[in-house]
């Protein structure tokens, strides 16, 4: 249990107790010279979660200024609670993404569902209405019960959480491999949608104004959870438990409906959601934005359990709960429309001039720092980086021929990988249509939502090969990005912009470090290239159990815009005759890719190459054909190659065939995972027009009425199979596996 | 034959929403008595006896029945009915 | 006609039924809280999807208990249309409006997808705009809409042609494929599907729309005779 | 005050899905002797004290707490506690 009893400040210092709070030697140096003084036990409490990796972003900070985040169409860049994009008609899209890695796997229910939570609530604090939300997973094989128990219970939290908050699920990625055994990934993303003029800000301006607590009392739950987050996950993970904390949809959804009702109220100066490090955190940075202090009296402040201390009470992570900051005076109007749902809304502090964070419990005072201490003037480190051994070997090994001879074997084996295979099992426990926007659900490249009362609609994807990331940070970074941006084009959309979440091992590992720094630079690269800034983001570092970390994983979450909902393409072929298209051209790439996986069991050589210009040029011609009407469907290749695009092409439905003619050696033709490659079908009148405008199209085939894959090298048939078999395959994969 | 009953309850300081609900529930239909409710479940085995019984139900409850991070279990043996 | 679409605490395909009877189908409707409500000035009364208090003692048992359906029930027995879906039409079986009960999916997880339905009964205020045995799709988005009666309920469902809606393929284990009923009288339908998210094409299905208008046209029908 | 205990289980006849879920998990577990498994939940009340409490939480449960068309339950009326 927690130290209740205050432990004395010259305690604190000569037996180090800051050290298990999560503090270095010479940050607690720091924080004697900010206060003049010694900290006491809460306020050592509130500088180590505040200056956490979770809060403080320090070690990852400098690689972050790295990130393009400025266009002219971003009105909100990193450092809000989300990142807002314009989209014309006086309306915006406001959208991040957050990982709750930590928490999932030591509770994989509460802790994947309490991340839906706190996603949900930085994008309605901004005043944005939560419109959509995605997912992207990463697990171990399928292959322990460990594994398959967190991979089930992670769905079913996310599940529990989103389908009763009502914010449909529209999307998300799933991939499976062995770096994330004891370390899977959780990281969701919400989208909303907002008017400019009802764009909040965190801050706590006005001296004199009133702060309102609203929703959830305040428990024991998540204490330390920010430090948690921010650190090595130990072998025994469970003496960590009790820093797991229960979400409540219910009361979220009832927050939502309250908060959105309260920004058109002139009364409302400022709204944050308490996420890590609660209180401590909104307050805090609330008052630091506005250039003014702040006074809390904590008996004011709802509380669940009896004799909570100042130091719990500031630390708690507690659900469901947010900080308002009120015109003097006009409490009452605010807190009535709270009670109306249900919600407790009560004051507990104001905003002051001095700008000093003050907390007082029973008249005393429990802590007193300055408040740029806590946010802005955090310590930021720069950590050494090197190159990873592995790299090197990697390169000389470069692009190794493979070789399969049954390609109809090789492409129903890899159908059924994991991570190839159907989704479906995930994403229909997902309420994926409430809202009723929802025009393209999970199961195509890109998730689309319309906007009503427009003609317009909104494209999302999460992407991240972390395999290609492995093997070489800065061509993998660039791929993510990349990859992204075709899901967004192949369904009609333009990109607009991008949330990373930035998900690595322990950061104070120079090759980890490294691995951090050159993704970061070949995802900057991209985003510049392909013209899509970096709105928000998050970091999650220490993924590594057992001295071993994770894949890097910077997962990229973006968001387009289709000028007109007549825009909108399938990934799926859509009519017997059509012709099918490639774009681009195939070379033998094999280094991270599900056939090196199947047939070596590891990942070496090259990642796949990528040229920025070549990929930017072919998203924009292609997006131009589909703008003009051009293009039937569109589904971008990656993961399998020709092959797998092939199948999964033919997966609606409509249960069509195609007849497709290859040149060359067929493993790779079939299998390679060349970049800046799309897989499209277009009507027969349209030929002559789509090959004018998209140069590197290459003609490969045709969709058939016969429900079979034909493919053809020079005469032979190298491959015939019914693609009804095919789709049992891919479709029964993974509820196979959990059996 | 043996009818075992687990009851497992979620730990001391866990939110325990359901109960919360059903607590104003119940108040706002006039029950003003009700201070407090908490819900918990209970599953009750059908088991054929042997020996270490007991240790064997705790054995299921800890890797199935019960999440231990959250929640407490305890274990009721019955008494063995001879059908 | 006018609609009112009750909001309960947790309520979530509120603004999706309005949303559908309002710019869809072109209707008069009204949001209405459940709290200090009055029903009076309504013609059809709809029950939306959702969480209501969160499902956390029972699927709309705690919806059921408010004060406002105690008005949905006095508007019932004049012989208005109800119509509750999903959410909606678990809080009309707490209720006792209908009879059963839905109890939790066969395979226990929460489910979302197009289902197959077959129209069984198209002689109703809700279904005479269908054909008799017509297939529609409707998308379903349940946990608990596995449809449960007694044998003798289900007789009686049978022999008053009680049942709307049966599943082609059924996907959670309601009895008799059952997706939609009605009660006795013939205004009260409760339905797992959701026809308001089955109101345009662009979405997936617009086979919902129908239902809807059908309540209007029988209801202007029958308005016009009797006020004639 | 007193804590008052609610049990709550699917009637006889009625399916229980999870049940069956359970016992046939602890079957693939090793646990054979697990003949059948059902699922109930319990509520605990903290009441206070007063006249005709136990018929007043019999109607709780036949207003709120249980659904008769599928639902049994019983009432553990506890031992008033003084505090
Ligand atoms: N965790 C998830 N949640 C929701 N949908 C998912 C999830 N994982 C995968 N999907 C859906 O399955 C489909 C296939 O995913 P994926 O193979 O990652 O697509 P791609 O390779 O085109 O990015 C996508 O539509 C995606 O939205
Ligand atoms: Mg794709």
């Amino acid at each position: 249990m927690l130290q209740t009893h205050e432990i004395s400040p010259e305690q604190i210092e000569t037996e180090k107790l800051y050290q298990g709070m999560g503090l270095s030697d010479s940050e607690f140096e720091m924080v004697k010279t900010i206060l003049g003084r010694l900290p006491n036990f809460t306020e050592t409490g509130i500088f180590s979660v505040m200056w956490s990796e979770h809060c403080s972003y320090k070690t990852s900070k400098p690689l972050l200024k790295k990130f393009p985040t400025k266009a002219p169409h971003v009105l909100q860049g990193p450092g809000e609670g989300a990142g807002i994009i314009d989209i014309g008609d006086n309306q915006a899209v406001v959208f991040k993404i957050e990982s709750h890695n930590h928490p999932s796997a030591v509770e994989p229910y509460q802790g994947a569902a309490t991340g839906v939570g706190g996603i949900i609530r930085d994008v309605f604090s901004m005043g944005a209405r939560p419109i959509a939300l995605m997912n992207s997973l990463r697990f171990g094989n399928l292959t322990t019960d460990r594994v398959k128990y967190l991979f089930s219970e992670v769905v079913n939290g996310i599940a529990g959480y989103g389908n009763c908050v009502g914010v449909p699920t529209v999307g998300g990625e799933v991939q499976f491999d062995d770096s994330y055994e004891d370390n899977p990934l959780v990281n969701a993303m919400c989208i909303g949608l907002i008017n400019h003029d009802d764009i909040q800000n965190g801050i706590a301006a006005g001296i004199g104004n009133t702060v309102i607590y609203a929703g959830a009392p305040t428990g024991r739950d998540g204490i330390h959870g920010a430090t948690f987050a921010s650190d090595d996950l130990a072998d025994d993970a469970a003496k960590d438990r009790p820093a797991v904390q229960v979400g409540d949809p219910f009361m979220e959804k009832l927050l939502i409906e309250a908060c959105l009702e309260v920004i058109h109220s002139d009364a409302l100066v400022g709204m944050q959601d308490m996420g890590a490090a609660g209180l401590t955190s909104s307050a805090s940075e609330m008052a630091s934005k506005a250039g003014t202090g702040m006074h809390m009296n904590l008996d004011l402040v709802p509380q669940r359990e009896e004799n909570m201390s100042a130091y719990e009470l500031m630390l708690s992570e507690s659900q469901e709960r947010m900080l308002l900051v009120v015109k003097k005076g006009r409490e009452q109007e605010i807190i009535e429309v709270f009670e109306r749902y249900g919600l407790s809304a009560v004051a507990v502090g104001h905003v002051i001039e001095e700008k000093v964070f003050r907390i007082t419990q029973n008249g005393e005072v429990k802590a007193e720092i300055p408040v740029d201490a806590l946010a802005e003037e955090a310590p930021v480190y720069h950590l050494p980086s090197q190159e990873a051994k592995y790299y090197q070997e990697f390169q000389k090994i470069g692009n190794k021929l493979l070789k399969v001879a049954n390609y109809g074997g090789v492409l129903k084996q890899l159908l059924q990988q994991p991570t190839i295979a159907s989704k479906e099992w995930v994403y229909d426990q997902y309420d994926s249509m409430v809202q009723t926007n929802t025009v393209t659900g999970p199961g195509s490249d890109a998730a689309v939502v319309r906007i009503k009362g427009t003609n317009k609609s909104l494209a999302i994807t999460t992407d991240c090969n972390s395999r290609y990331i492995y093997l070489d940070p800065e061509t993998g970074g660039k791929i993510a990005v990349a990859e992204a941006a075709r899901n967004i084009v192949c369904s009609g959309a333009r990109p607009l912009g991008l949330t990373d979440g930035l998900n690595f091992g322990n950061p104070t590992n120079p090759e980890v470090f490294w691995q951090m720094e050159k993704s970061v630079e070949g995802m900057s690269a991209a985003c510049l290239a392909l013209g899509t800034p970096v709105i928000s983001g998050n970091v999650s570092l220490y993924n590594q159990s057992k001295g071993k970390a994770i894949f890097p994983t910077p997962i990229v979450g973006m968001v387009g815009l289709h000028e007109s909902t007549d825009h909108i393409t399938p990934s799926f072929f859509q009519e017997a005759g059509d012709l099918v298209y490639m774009i681009g051209e195939t070379r033998p790439e094999f280094g991270g890719s599900e056939l090196q996986n199947v047939l070596e069991g590891r990942y070496q050589g090259k990642a796949p190459a990528i040229d920025l210009e070549v990929e930017a040029k072919r998203q924009n011609q292609l997006l131009h054909a589909i703008q003009q009407g051009l293009v039937n469907s569109a589904h971008d290749l990656a993961e399998g190659g020709l092959g797998v695009a092939l199948a999964e092409s033919l997966f609606a439905d409509s249960l069509l065939g195609a007849d497709i003619q290859v040149a060359g050696d067929a493993t790779v033709e079939l299998f390679s995972e060349t970049q800046s490659r799309f897989l499209v079908s277009v009507k027969v009148e349209q030929q002559e027009a789509f090959e004018k405008v998209v140069e590197d199209a290459i003609a490969i085939g045709v969709v058939t009425a016969d429900g079979k894959l034909t493919i053809r090298n020079k005469d032979d048939i190298i491959l015939s199979e019914e693609v009804e078999e095919l789709v049992n395959l891919w479709k029964g994969a993974i509820p196979c596996l959990l059996k | 034959m043996r009818k075992v009953t687990v009851f497992i309850t979620l730990k001391q300081g866990v939110l325990d929403p359901q109960g919360k609900q059903i607590q104003e529930s119940l108040n706002a239909l006039g029950y003003k008595e009700i201070q407090e409710a908490r819900v918990g479940k209970y599953i009750e085995l059908q088991v054929e006896d042997g020996p270490n019984l007991e240790a064997r139900v705790r054995e299921m409850c800890d890797k199935l029945l019960a999440n231990p991070v959250i929640e407490d279990y305890h274990v009721d043996m019955g008494e063995a009915v001879h059908s | 006609m006018k609609f009112a679409v009750i909001v309960f605490p947790g309520s979530n395909c509120d603004h999706d039924m309005y949303h559908a009877v309002k710019e869809i189908l072109g209707e008069e409707v009204d949001l209405v809280w459940y709290q200090n409500s009055n029903l009076e000035n309504y013609d059809g009364i709809l029950l939306p999807g959702g969480f209501s208090y969160g499902d956390y003692l029972r699927s709309g048992a705690v919806a059921a208990t408010s004060d406002v359906m105690n008005q949905v029930k006095v508007h019932a027995t004049k012989g208005k249309p109800v119509l509750g879906v999903c959410n909606g039409f678990q809080i009309l079986t707490e209720a006792g409006l209908l009879p059963g009960a839905l109890m939790r999916n066969k395979k226990l997880s929460f489910m979302c997808h197009q289902e197959e339905l077959l129209v069984e009964n198209n002689e109703t205020m809700f279904t005479s705009g269908y054909g008799k045995g017509e297939i529609v799709r409707f998308p379903i988005a349940h946990g608990e809409g596995n449809y449960y009666c007694d044998p003798e309920t289900l007789s009686s469902l049978k022999a008053n042609n009680q049942i709307l809606f049966t599943y082609q393929n059924n996907p959670n284990g309601s009895v008799e494929n059952i997706a939609g009923i009605i009660n006795k009288e013939g205004n009260v339908l409760g339905m797992m599907p959701h026809p308001e998210r089955a109101v345009e094409a662009l979405l997936g299905s617009n086979d919902g729309l129908k239902l809807f208008q059908s309540i209007v046209k029988n209801w202007r029908e029958s308005y016009y005779v009797t006020n004639a």
